[in-house]
């Protein structure tokens, strides 16, 4: 199967790479509609409520196909493995949090893991930490398919940072890190907004008005509510990679040399002959 | 300019330093094709809705009516439709369409009323559509009928002293008089009151016959809330 | 059932292979011990069976390995599920589901073996593990032995042929370790499987095996045979076996059983020597615990325990699982804070001193060694030890080097053996020169020469002047290097004397010496062999703190 | 009761049951609806629920409501529409520059703009309480033996993750003690470091451990045709793009209405047979969870109070909503809320709570 080829513990076929793609296509557009609705559809009052509801049922499907996809295009113990136990430490990073926002060093372990073991893995590491956490906390419900969706394209984006040696590592991975865990805030923000706002403030979103004049009332919305927690939380994740970064790294590859994916196996029923017969 | 906009108003020369004058241009679309311009003396970053309402409190009209949601749209002026919202009929909408500018430069709104505020020399436009598709494909309001224009300054000119109010008076007049919100002075206060009059009391009726379910269903719910949390209390005591 | 032919394995990027021409055959239901000296491929050989090794590991095999007459060139370890059940060494590594039903079940569920069979097979297997009162709990929340138990039973649901152990008892408490032996007999006997076991304490499980496979220091030196004849010359025996050899019987006892038989005459002669009791010279105190109470939420922990500890005695602290070894062990070490009653250490309390004090007054190795270490080699290891510690440059290098001779700077503590690696903890604990040293269940994975290595250097220390309490279930340590016994049962001591007549009184804790020359109170093997040697005059090697 | 014991509710009883209360709620924004749907949550809860560390979510989750009430009704006041209304108190309104899309800070607060706001802020607080109530009700575990087989490799992930957590937790502790012990520092970021190492690495190791204990119980024995991929593979691809035609229909008339919602579930249907009918290999289920008549009655209260509320906004939609125009006290629709009360049905039904996980619990404390 494709990990035995590439060396890394999950493996995506054609199939799956186009599933990513459309699934995160369609992902985004369920975060970013309330920029972009038109105006007679906000004045339809009996349903104005609906677009939220629509879209939570509609992410769960995608992470359901895009999860499916992994699960067929090929994942064998080892990264089963490996998933779910590096998986149980970022949910034990999460606990003390209760998975709240503002205290959550799970991107310090998110972000390396991507690097070294790939993005395939970063995506499906970065949704299944949230969801195993979720279950564990009792945190269930229609915030986790966008908490999924915002990790895994994290945990994606730390597996296509390029490769480099010593210092510069680091300081990449700690810059990305702080810049993912912002994004990662704006989304989930992105994904409240319209709960939080409804739709008679002037931070909610305005139907049919420009996307510039949209997206700044939706930052203040940000600004005004939850930059608080973001800043700290980007701020903890790129110390803590900065700190204990290198050995992370270190251990995530030598597991994954441990683990051995795709080593080159070879047997032979001929027997070597010992020097002594010789 | 002017000759684009017939609606605009000229300021009449009392008007007080700090205040404009604005334009509301109501179009009752479909009822009796009645249009009705009406100026309003005001101050600059009042909202819409703040002004639609003087203009009904100045000429005696009910209040004008908001969604109950609270989402800033508006259902009803001069009590007109008397029920609905937006009412939906296929991809038509029967609602009161909010534009901005007069003359050949209307401008249908990205916002409610009560975000839009208001500069010198502003036309604001209402136009009912009975069968609107709440796009800016939608008619804007048409230009005043001969009557509307004879009728509005008479109206206006007389009050216009009245509509303008300091913001300081709000919180007294409002405590006062519960039915009619946010309208300040006496002449326009007593209008606006006997328009909202019958409004009142028909909640008052109601509300007295409905008070005792309320509070019956208040108890109810207190009782099984409060027997939850015991019971919670006594297992996590339990547990321990 | 299970034969290698002429079979070598080379992991990648390794020097020399681990298993070099390897041919061995083990017949269908018979229970097959493997031992050896740790490194010496037990893990690799068990691992080939059902094609861990090379399909898992990478890595080159040569030769043919066969199961059931299927070779693991053809078919991957989960296709032998259904041939070969494996155990690896950590039984908490391998769970899956969380209650033990959902586990039991697991690999038959993959399988797909129907729902009917299923439920049978679970029955039976809880029944035969006598696992039943725990099918609904949650793995996590059980006893060693019963997650061990588990383990076995999880690998056993789906029927193999023949069952793969490595060191499946290395972790228990000698009851818990009966238990699973008993269970993997009943397998063997009951249901005619075939068993493949590495072990480290053969005197546990020595007189289950039929067939002994001896692995060599060399790659190469591969025996097998029935038990007698390998243990007639082998160098790793237990103690039985090296008991016999001392008094020259044979056929070679394997049993306290057998041996017992024998003993009479042994023991006769024995009474001719005397061995006259040497009182050593009781040092000053060095730690007091007072009445000292502790309790994990609603469970009491420990109950009042009161003990006095001195320079220069080894004190063995022994007791089931979870009768407060631990316990007292971290609150001697100022982990926990003595909620009731005192610990002093030297006069002061250790919980209230801040680390790098404390590690000067008292030294706990852990259960897993491994747990202190962190760097990334050797020299990086000692190098932190120093800083920690304040001392001197290459202090902790020094001490390493008094406990093994010549371990690599370069090596990365995660790849020494159990032995160096536990030399290494202990280097780092015993560098500060701390009065007190403890340790928890040092013996763990040790093979017999790592393990006499441990009871020399816990002896010399003793006489340098520490004291060392060890808390062990091994009960041939404790013949080996105790002074002095303190039994905790349920949090309470219900034991503390000197070592000879706790261990030869008591059925549990007695060692095999003990047992087969009971009443006499011998407890080791060099005891009777100098005891033999010597002329009746000399006193024993081994002085005994009278009380 | 030991029947019970062995099979407590099966977890999708509990989410049909708490989600169909969760669209009551949506449904609106009446003071006694609301207030009545969270008493019986919460009372249900207070029956049912287990020990297990998932069982305090529902406390959890109605802390996280009040805090977004909070922010809701802030938000109103500070940045709310002007639209006029009995007048509470007037904040000093400060002009944002002109950039910030001409918003302005404070102005009038209306008692019908906090009034307003804070229903909507009571309604998605009741709604997180139903979702808090699944949580607490129905087991992590048993939830994840139900997904598709498409999904199994997945699933096993998350298993392992859960069960695995609680002894990350511990070992975090044992690592701690053993820094401690080399009279080291276990606080601040280097502590981190010196924490989070190997703690990492005893769990990776753990996890080659792991996979070799799978592999060898025969976990991935499957036969993966190729024509059968791709067959699962281009349902599921369907499935998405008709998941996408459906949201940007949904989105672009603003209403769940008609052809949009048709073409969601279409696609939805594609995607999950997709999942299902990717079988591999002859996997079984040991003692999977049946569906009884407790299951059934559990669902059907929720949609009896469900129905009930969606009954009573179609006969009269006022009596669903506050009434701000003028303010007034809420209506009372007796049928929506005997309902609701018979929403309580499960704590009757309902078996008993499962047995306790000490260990778990311990980890999530």
């Amino acid at each position: 199967m494709s990990t035995a080829r590439t060396g890394l513990p999950v493996g995506l076929d054609r199939f799956g790479g186009l599933a990513i793609a459309l699934a995160s296509v369609l992902g985004a557009a369920s975060f970013l509609w309330p920029l972009f609705i038109p105006a007679h559809a906000g004045m339809n009052q009996a349903h104005a409520g609906d677009a939220p509801w629509i879209v939570a049922v509609l992410l769960p499907l995608l992470l359901v196909a895009v999860l499916g996809e992994f699960s067929s295009g090929g994942m064998d113990a080892k990264g089963v493995a490996m998933l779910g136990v590096l998986g149980a430490c970022g949910a034990a990073l999460r606990l003390p949090s209760g998975g709240a926002a503002g205290f959550e060093p799970v991107f310090f372990l998110l972000f390396p893991a991507g690097y070294v073991l790939g993005r395939h893995f970063g995506f499906l590491l970065g949704a299944l930490t949230l969801f195993a956490s979720a279950l564990v906390t009792g945190g269930v419900g229609p915030w986790l398919p966008f908490q999924m969706m915002a990790a895994a394209w994290m945990g994606y984006g730390a597996g296509c940072l390029p490769h480099l040696r010593g210092r510069r590592e680091l300081a990449v991975l700690a810059a990305y890190a702080a810049l993912a865990c912002l994004v990662y805030g704006l989304l989930m923000d992105l994904w409240f907004w319209p709960f939080g706002t409804g739709s008679s403030s002037r931070l909610s979103f305005q139907p049919g008005a420009s996307l510039a004049h949209n997206l700044v009332r939706f930052l203040l919305f940000h600004v005004a509510t939850s930059l608080g927690f973001d800043l700290p939380r980007a701020a903890l994740n790129a110390g803590l990679i900065l700190v204990a970064g290198r050995p992370v790294l270190a251990a995530l590859r030598r597991a994954s040399h441990r683990a051995a994916f795709g080593a080159p196996v070879e047997i032979t029923a001929r027997p070597l002959e010992s020097p002594g017969v010789r | 300019m002017d000759e684009s906009s017939p609606e605009r108003c000229a300021a009449p020369a009392h008007v007080a330093k700090g205040h404009i004058v604005v334009a509301i241009v109501v179009d009752f679309g479909g009822r009796d094709g009645r249009v009705l311009v009406t100026c309003v003396v005001t101050r600059p970053g009042d909202t819409g809705a703040e002004v639609l309402q003087a203009q009904a409190s100045l000429l005696g009209y009910a209040v004008p009516r908001y969604d109950a949601s609270g989402s800033g749209l508006l259902c009803a002026i001069d009590g007109y439709p008397p029920s609905g919202c937006g009412t939906e009929s296929g991809n038509h909408y029967a609602y009161w369409a909010y534009w901005h500018g007069g003359g050949k430069r209307w401008q249908y709104a990205s916002g409610g009323p009560g975000e839009w505020t208001l500069s010198k020399g502003d036309v604001e436009g209402w136009r009912f559509e009975p069968d609107g598709r709440a796009t800016p494909a939608d008619p804007p309001p048409r230009a005043p009928s001969r009557a509307a224009e004879l009728e509005t300054p008479a109206t206006t000119t007389g009050t216009a002293a009245t509509t303008t109010r300091p913001p300081a008076t709000t919180g007294k007049s409002s405590s006062s008089s519960r039915s009619n919100p946010s309208a300040g002075g006496k002449g326009s206060n007593t209008l606006a009151a006997d328009a909202a009059g019958p409004v009142r009391q028909s909640s008052n009726s109601k509300s007295a016959t409905r008070k005792g379910l309320f509070i019956l269903c208040v108890a109810l719910i207190l009782l099984i809330g409060a027997g939850a949390y015991g019971r919670s209390r006594r297992k996590s005591s339990h547990a321990n | 059932m299970i034969s290698f032919d002429r079979v070598t394995v080379t992991y990648p990027d390794a020097p020399a292979p681990v298993l070099d021409n390897v041919s061995l055959t083990i017949e269908e239901g018979h229970f097959a011990l493997v031992m050896g000296a740790t490194g010496a491929g037990k893990s690799t050989l068990l691992r080939c069976v059902n094609g861990l090794v090379p399909h898992f590991s990478g890595g080159r095999l040569n030769g043919t390995v066969s199961v059931d007459g299927r070779s693991t060139e053809r078919y991957r370890p989960r296709e032998l599920a259904d041939a070969v059940g494996y155990v690896g060494q950590d039984a908490d590594a391998t769970f899956v589901a969380d209650t033990v039903e959902d586990e039991l079940a697991y690999a038959m569920e993959n399988l797909g073996v129907d729902a009917a069979t299923m439920r049978r097979r679970v029955e039976d297997v809880l029944d035969t593990l006598n696992l039943h009162p725990l099918r609904q709990r949650a793995i996590t929340t059980l006893s060693g032995g019963q997650r061990q138990r588990v383990a076995i039973g999880a690998a056993f649901t789906a029927s193999p042929r023949a069952l793969v152990l490595d060191e499946p008892t290395s972790s228990l408490d000698p009851v818990s370790a009966e238990e699973v032996l008993a269970s993997l007999a009943r397998l063997v006997h009951d249901q005619g499987t075939t068993i493949l076991v590495a072990e480290h304490r053969l005197e546990r499980i020595v007189q289950f095996a039929d067939v002994v496979v001896a692995l060599g220091a060399a790659p190469g030196e591969v025996r097998s045979g029935v038990p007698a004849e390998i243990f007639a010359t082998s160098d790793l025996a237990p103690p039985v076996v090296r008991l016999a050899r001392v008094a020259g019987w044979s056929p070679v006892p394997l049993s306290v059983r057998d041996a017992r038989r024998l003993a009479p005459e042994l023991r006769r002669r024995l009474e001719a020597v005397r061995r006259p009791v040497v009182a050593a010279p009781r040092g000053d105190r060095v730690a007091k615990v007072k009445a000292l109470s502790a309790s994990y939420g609603p469970i009491p922990a420990l109950a009042e325990v009161s003990l006095d500890l001195h320079q220069g005695e080894v004190v063995a602290l022994m007791g089931r699982n979870g009768s407060g070894k631990s316990t007292l062990l971290n609150h001697l070490v100022g982990l926990r804070q003595a909620q009731r009653g005192s610990v002093e250490v030297l006069g002061r309390a250790p919980a209230t001193l801040s680390a790098p004090e404390a590690i000067r007054l008292v030294g706990l190795v852990p259960q897993d060694p491994g747990a202190l270490l962190c760097a990334e080699t050797v020299a990086a290891e000692c190098r932190d030890g120093d800083r920690d510690g304040g001392l001197a440059e290459g202090t902790t290098r020094a001490v390493l080097e008094s406990l093994v001779r010549g371990l690599p700077d370069s090596a990365h503590p995660k790849d020494l053996s159990e032995g160096q690696r536990l030399a290494l903890a202990l280097a780092l604990v015993l560098a500060p020169e701390p009065p007190l040293l403890l340790l928890d269940e040092p013996t763990r994975g040790l093979d017999y020469g790592a393990k006499e290595r441990l009871s020399l250097q816990l002896r010399q220390l003793a006489a340098r002047g520490h004291c060392v309490v060890v808390a062990t279930h091994d009960v041939e340590l404790v013949a080996e290097v105790a002074d002095r016994v303190v039994v905790l049962a349920d949090g309470e001591v219900i034991t503390d004397g000197p070592s000879r007549s706790v261990v030869c009184h008591s059925a549990g804790l007695a060692s095999q010496v003990a047992r087969i020359l009971a009443p006499a109170e011998w407890l080791t093997v060099e005891e009777v062999a100098s005891a033999l040697a010597a002329p009746a005059s000399e006193p024993a090697p081994r002085n005994e703190t009278a009380r | 009761m030991l029947r019970s014991r062995l099979q407590p509710l099966h977890p999708i009883a509990w989410w049909c049951w708490a989600g169909t209360l969760a669209v009551a709620a949506s449904r609106t924004t009446n003071l006694l609806l609301l207030g009545l749907i969270l008493a019986v949550v919460a009372w249900v809860v207070s029956t049912r629920r287990g020990n297990s560390p998932w069982a305090r979510s529902f406390g959890a989750l109605l802390r996280l409501g009040l805090f977004v009430i909070a922010i809701r009704v802030a938000v109103q006041v500070l940045f709310g529409d002007r639209v006029p209304g009995d007048t509470w108190f007037t904040l000093p309104s400060v002009p944002l520059p002109h950039w910030a899309a001409g918003v302005t800070i404070g102005g009038p607060v209306t008692a019908q703009a906090a009034i307003g706001a804070f229903c909507q802020g009571l309604q998605i607080a009741v709604i997180l309480a139903c979702f808090g109530a699944a949580n607490s009700l129905a087991s992590s575990f048993r939830l994840l033996r139900c997904v598709p087989a498409g999904l199994y490799e997945v699933a096993v992930a998350v298993t392992v993750a859960i069960s695995f957590t609680p002894q990350v937790v511990l070992s975090i502790a044992r690592v701690r003690d053993a820094r401690r012990l080399r009279g080291r520092a276990t606080t601040g970021l280097r502590g981190w470091r010196g924490l989070a190492v190997p703690v990492l690495d005893g769990a990776l190791e753990r996890s080659v451990a792991l996979a070799a204990s799978m592999d060898a119980r025969g976990f991935g024995r499957r036969s993966s045709s190729p024509k059968r991929r791709r067959l699962t593979a281009a349902a599921t691809l369907a499935g998405l793009v008709g998941l996408g035609v459906g949201l940007f229909e949904v989105l672009d008339s603003g209403s769940a209405s008609g052809i949009g919602l048709a073409v969601i579930l279409l696609g939805g249907a594609l995607v999950i047979g997709g999942m299902a009918g990717a079988s591999r290999g002859p996997r079984s289920r040991y003692r999977p969870d049946r569906w009884r008549a407790a299951e059934w009655l559990v669902v059907a209260s929720g949609l009896v109070a469900a129905g009930a509320v969606v009954a009573a906004g179609g006969s009269d939609p006022s009596s669903l909503t506050q009434p701000l125009y003028p303010l007034g006290l809420p209506a009372v629709p007796l049928a929506a809320l005997a309902g609701i009360l018979i929403a309580t049905l499960p704590s009757a039904v309902a078996p008993a709570p499962a047995p306790v996980r000490a260990q778990l619990q311990e980890a999530a404390a």
